[in-house]
């Protein structure tokens, strides 16, 4: 990736945009971002569209339908480093709360004919289709983790990412802890730093958009928002939240399922 | 009789109430941000303000581990209210802060580094135990051998008015630590509050010429032992104590002890505890490249020893498991940090225990400890 | 010199050999001879008939094993005082676990396994020193063999990384 | 701290201390796989005439957009001028650094943290113990003992590496042993071509015989095998206080302000990484810390 300028796609699966948007959104950046890479393929952004293969594939969305399993294996095929952008593509996004239902039920009433519909029984990330090498967090993705991603491959170095939780996000701007100071249910201390806080700060929990840390506590913390719970099931419902297919939420959701019964 | 001369450093004065505020626009008139506490979004915060009414007057904190609530009362007194997450530490040691910015030309690096321009603050109502707090603070950034830039030039122009406390909350153990309810450090000011008056006790040669010029008395020995009283009532309504005489063996000789594990089934590892300590000092350092890599920025940003990261190397992680970063935090502050600083690194503040989302409360996890080595 | 003699005297060198009685020490040199082996000389290959122990007097015995499809893997070489072969001591091991390989010209002592067993059988004070010492040799050498399995210089696997 | 100051002075040189300096690479000796040793000179020559160390000092190496990693002095302390870094890559800096050419320019600051007694150790036998990148913070006390040859009694250098291709500074072992230093080397696994010792650095105590009361041992490898050097220097009677060992962890910093290489109350990039081994033995072995 030294001499010529890397060439960069970007796909959608099934997905909202957002985090498209949150790439086109940098305005000052995107100049920068045209500068370094050659965009070969995105079309929330050009119309050109060059063939692969790609030094860069940027994915967006999860995998719902079997056209898209098989779309995904011919991108990670065509191109040199794979990454899975957002939450949809990183856990299923809020596609995968079907996961936890009988989808097939819910297209029967929805649709007036849904044999004409093909989708898989589950809406999945992108890592349980093909390798991937890098993935972003977030619903949407924080536009300067995508930088830093970007940066990270064309200097050839580790991307700083955090590991730690919310939680330090939040005291670093100065919020104050929703949980504590007003007993708002938030699952901060168990997600990934990265969205620079934002829920809290407006006075919200936080719902673990950005997925678990890895090195945390779900025990201890649903049993502290389990004592907090304004309506019965309120803890599962925020676990199985826009990350709720995480396996680690996920497992967590699940066992706080099984002892209620 | 009010007098307009400057009170001797060492006595005290008593002025009525609403003449702080000329004490406010002094030292606005000098050049001071004024920081005080304050409720904003229904919550207590450290912010600018203008004036006496922009304290929090009327208002009680409920503090027990893991719940903080304010609570309107509607009492008559400005500096009754306990603070909360918030500490002076996130103006002399801000979360964020940029080291230096490199750029490339012609294959050199030039650096630019930024002149600490933080304004001069007045930090008004410092308690005792956040004073202890920035003296120990002093002790980890302005060292003989090494002395950090950005923290020394806040410090150095900081006005400190400090509060007597005479209503601490459920999760305080200043006395436990020496450091309150009465004000122990040098502060340029301390305040007492009775019921219509302040007291203040010139601590520095700033301290008088604050006052100088202000409608003054000096204190009579009734409102003196009024606020004596005061402060003894406050010693005994100490919402948790901590026996510190067998430390900082206790936690030293006990590091292999399994209560660490059983403290770490609880700790959501968060970092919370940490992050509102106003003595922890941890902080890390991170490059942010442009994408042409021909430009850098190197921020400091507040770390914490629960952050996974912080103790990661080449070699791995060598905290893998919460415990033994909860053991690290609280053997540090009250083990390690003795003979680091010849303190200890907690001055019994209680904002680990009340902003503890787990409820985790380091005066009872040393009784227990304690207990369960007998 | 009586070939007796000489071996007697090579055996008093051994620094742990001190230990015995001068009784013991003919008991031992009664069933035990020098061996010379030249540079490149294989003294024992492994799954030979495990029958003598040997020590060391002087240069180096390298073992190896063959462990396909790799070749041969150097684990651990003798010097001077060190004792090989020491499992044959035990009643159960008959066969040699590892090959036996002269790095230099080395000169060795070789005591018959059997024998030896026989000996400290009979006599359990000079058993007691044999097993003792032999006890002392194989704690070294798993503590070695713990230390190189943990392959210390490795890059280590980061499942704690950041 | 007493009351505080009411002026505004001005940055004083303890001040500068997260600031680096330049060096640009003079030159790269590839030492073994994965391995290199970078010749630094410093651009600024005031910095140059100005800068000396300690055997056993280490720098913050920098790397403008990819970070700092603390990098142990390889070089000989007599000339400050070059300072070598002998360096593994293994970590986001030390790989950028791998990719480093000659008349590139790296950020440092330092030297920093303790250093090998040197003083306090002549007169008396030294034994070094180290296993794999453990050397290169030693070199440049093998250096000093070279320069000053008559003030030590006799020298070992136990080395182990993992295998015979893995050893730093081979070509350097017969101008060491010409010094008068017994070289004894190990690897812990090789091929049936090589012709030394197999075997881990610890049992390399068992091939000589020390005067224990008057040995210092010096050590530094993998935290196990430093461990295990420790006991065998202990159960040959070298007091505690004579045995030194030199430590990492993640350093940020440099001295002792970020607080990530705390070890009990030491800040190793302070108060080590060269600590007495007597003054580490409460920490010593607790997991974890």
């Amino acid at each position: 990736m030294t001499h010529h300028k890397p060439s960069l796609a970007v796909y959608k699966f099934s997905s909202c945009d957002g985090c498209q948007l949150s790439i086109l959104n940098m305005e000052d950046e995107l100049l920068d971002i045209a500068g370094a890479l050659d965009i070969a393929y995105f079309l929330e952004a050009t119309r050109a569209e060059r063939p692969g293969p790609y030094d860069i594939a940027i994915v967006e969305g999860s995998i719902t339908t079997p056209h898209e399993a098989e779309r995904i294996r011919e991108i990670r095929r065509q191109s040199k480093v794979l990454i899975a952008l957002g939450t949809c593509a990183t856990s299923g996004g809020v596609q995968a709360l079907r996961n936890f239902t009988d989808a097939k039920a819910y297209a029967n009433t929805v649709y007036d004919h849904p044999e004409f519909l093909h989708y898989l029984d589950t809406a999945t990330p992108i890592a349980e289709h093909v390798p991937v090498d890098m993935e972003l967090w977030g619903c949407p993705v924080n536009k300067g983790q995508v930088l830093e991603v970007i940066s990270a491959l064309l200097n050839n170095r580790r991307p700083n990412l955090p590991a730690y939780s919310v939680c330090l996000e939040c005291k670093r701007r100065g919020t104050i802890c929703v949980l504590v100071d007003k007993g708002i249910p938030c699952i901060g201390p168990a997600t990934q730093a990265g969205c620079g806080a934002i829920c809290p700060a407006n006075g919200r929990g936080c719902y673990g958009c950005f997925g678990p840390t890895r090195s945390t506590n779900l025990d201890s913390l649903t049993n502290i928002l389990t004592k907090l719970e304004r309506t019965p099931g309120e803890t599962v419902r925020l676990f199985r939240g826009i990350s709720g297919y995480a396996p680690a939420f996920r497992e967590t959701a699940d066992v706080l399922l099984k002892e209620s019964k | 009789m009010p007098s307009d001369r400057s009170p001797e450093i060492g006595s005290t004065v008593s002025i009525q109430k609403q003449i702080f505020n000329t004490l406010l626009e002094k030292l606005k008139a000098q050049g001071y941000e004024v920081v005080g506490p304050h409720v904003e979004n229904e919550t207590l915060v450290y912010a600018p303000i203008q004036k006496l009414e922009d304290l929090p007057r009327g208002y009680v904190t409920e503090q027990e581990a893991g719940s903080f609530r304010l609570v309107y009362t509607g009492h008559t007194r400005y500096f009754d209210v306990i603070p909360g997450a918030q500490s002076w530490k996130q103006f002399l040691f801000p979360s964020h802060a940029n080291l230096f910015t490199l750029k490339k030309t012609d294959g050199a690096w030039e650096m630019e580094t930024p002149r600490p321009t933080a304004p001069a603050y007045a930090f008004i109502g410092v308690r005792g135990c956040e004073l202890a707090a920035i003296q120990i603070q002093d002790n980890a950034f302005l060292r003989s051998d090494f002395t950090d830039p950005i923290y020394r030039v806040t410090r150095e122009k900081a006005f400190i008015l400090a509060v007597n406390c005479m209503h601490p909350a459920g999760t305080c153990f200043c006395a436990s630590m020496g450091t309150g309810p009465r004000v122990q450090g040098d502060a340029d000011l301390t305040l007492t509050e009775l019921e219509d008056v302040f007291l203040l006790n010139v601590g520095s040669e700033l301290g008088r010429n604050i006052l100088a010029g202000l409608p003054f008395e000096s204190a009579s020995a009734f409102v003196l032992n009024a606020a004596n009283r005061g402060l003894e009532r406050a010693t005994l309504q100490m919402g948790r104590n901590m026996d510190t005489s067998d430390l900082p063996d206790l936690i030293l000789n006990n590091l292999d002890h399994p209560h660490w594990r059983a403290i770490g089934e609880r700790c959501l590892s968060c970092a919370n505890c940490t992050q509102v300590c106003p003595t922890c000092f941890c902080w890390d350092a991170t490059d942010t490249l442009s994408l042409d890599g021909n430009q850098t920025r190197r921020e400091r940003v507040w770390d914490s020893c629960f952050n996974p990261g912080y103790s990661y190397q080449a070699g791995g992680n060598t905290r893998p498991t919460i415990h033994s970063r909860y053991r690290q935090w609280m053997s540090h502050k009250l083990g390690t940090w003795k003979v680091q600083y010849g303190t200890f690194g907690c001055t019994g503040c209680g904002r680990c225990i009340t902003w503890c989302p787990a409820a985790i409360d380091i005066t009872v996890e040393v009784a227990d400890l304690r207990k369960e080595i007998r | 010199m009586d070939p007796l003699d000489e071996l007697k005297l090579e055996l008093q060198k051994i620094p742990w050999f001190r230990d015995l009685q001068i009784k013991h020490l003919d008991l031992i040199a009664g069933i035990s001879q020098l061996r010379d082996v030249k540079a490149g000389e294989v003294l024992f290959r492994e799954g030979d008939r495990a029958e003598y122990i040997y020590i060391v007097l002087s240069g180096r015995i390298a073992l190896d094993m063959a462990v396909p499809p790799r070749g041969k893997m150097r684990f651990h070489t003798a010097d001077p005082w060190e004792v090989i072969g020491w499992s044959s001591a035990t009643p159960v091991v008959h066969q040699r676990t590892a090959s036996a390989t002269a790095v230099v010209d080395t000169h060795l002592a070789m005591i018959d396994s059997t024998k030896l067993r026989e000996l400290c059988d009979q006599d359990h004070d000079l058993g007691y020193l044999v097993m003792r010492r032999l006890a002392n040799i194989v704690a070294s050498r798993l503590m070695s063999s713990r230390l190189q399995l943990l392959d210390m210089f490795a890059e280590p696997e980061n499942k704690n990384a950041k | 701290m007493a009351t505080h100051v009411h002026t505004h002075s001005p940055a004083s040189p303890s001040e500068r201390l997260l600031e680096p300096v330049w060096a640009q690479v003079m030159d790269i000796t590839n030492e073994a796989e994965g391995i290199s040793t970078y010749w630094l000179k410093f651009t600024d020559p005031a910095v140059e005439a100005a800068y000396t160390f300690e055997p056993g000092q280490f720098n913050m190496v920098y790397l403008p957009g990819y970070g700092e990693a603390a990098i142990s002095i390889s070089s000989n302390p007599a000339d400050p001028t070059l300072v070598g870094h002998t360096i593994r890559f293994v970590g986001n800096v030390t790989r950028a650094i791998s990719r480093l050419k000659v008349g590139d320019v790296v950020g440092i600051r330092g030297p920093f943290g303790s250093y090998w007694p040197m003083k306090e150790m002549e007169g008396h036998d030294v034994i070094i113990a180290c296993g794999g990148i453990g050397l290169p913070p030693l070199r440049p006390a093998i250096y000093h003992i070279m320069n000053n040859r008559d003030k030590f009694g006799k020298v070992y250098l136990l080395y182990g590496a993992r295998t015979p291709k893995d050893l730093l500074y081979p070509t350097e072992f017969e101008e060491w042993e010409r010094a008068g230093i017994q070289v004894q080397v190990t690897v812990d696994r090789a091929d049936e071509d090589w012709q030394g010792q197999v075997g881990v650095v610890p049992m390399l105590f068992y091939r000589f015989r020390m005067d224990a009361p008057n040995s210092v041992v010096l050590t530094c490898g993998p935290e196990i095998m430093i461990r295990f050097v420790v006991y065998e220097g202990l159960a040959r009677r070298v007091p505690a206080e004579q045995i030194y060992v030199s430590l990492e962890r993640n350093m940020k910093c440099g001295q002792g302000s970020c607080g990530h290489c705390q070890l009990g109350p030491y800040f190793i990039c302070k108060d080590g990484p060269v600590f007495r081994f007597d003054t580490l033995q409460p920490y010593f072995n607790v997991e974890e810390f």
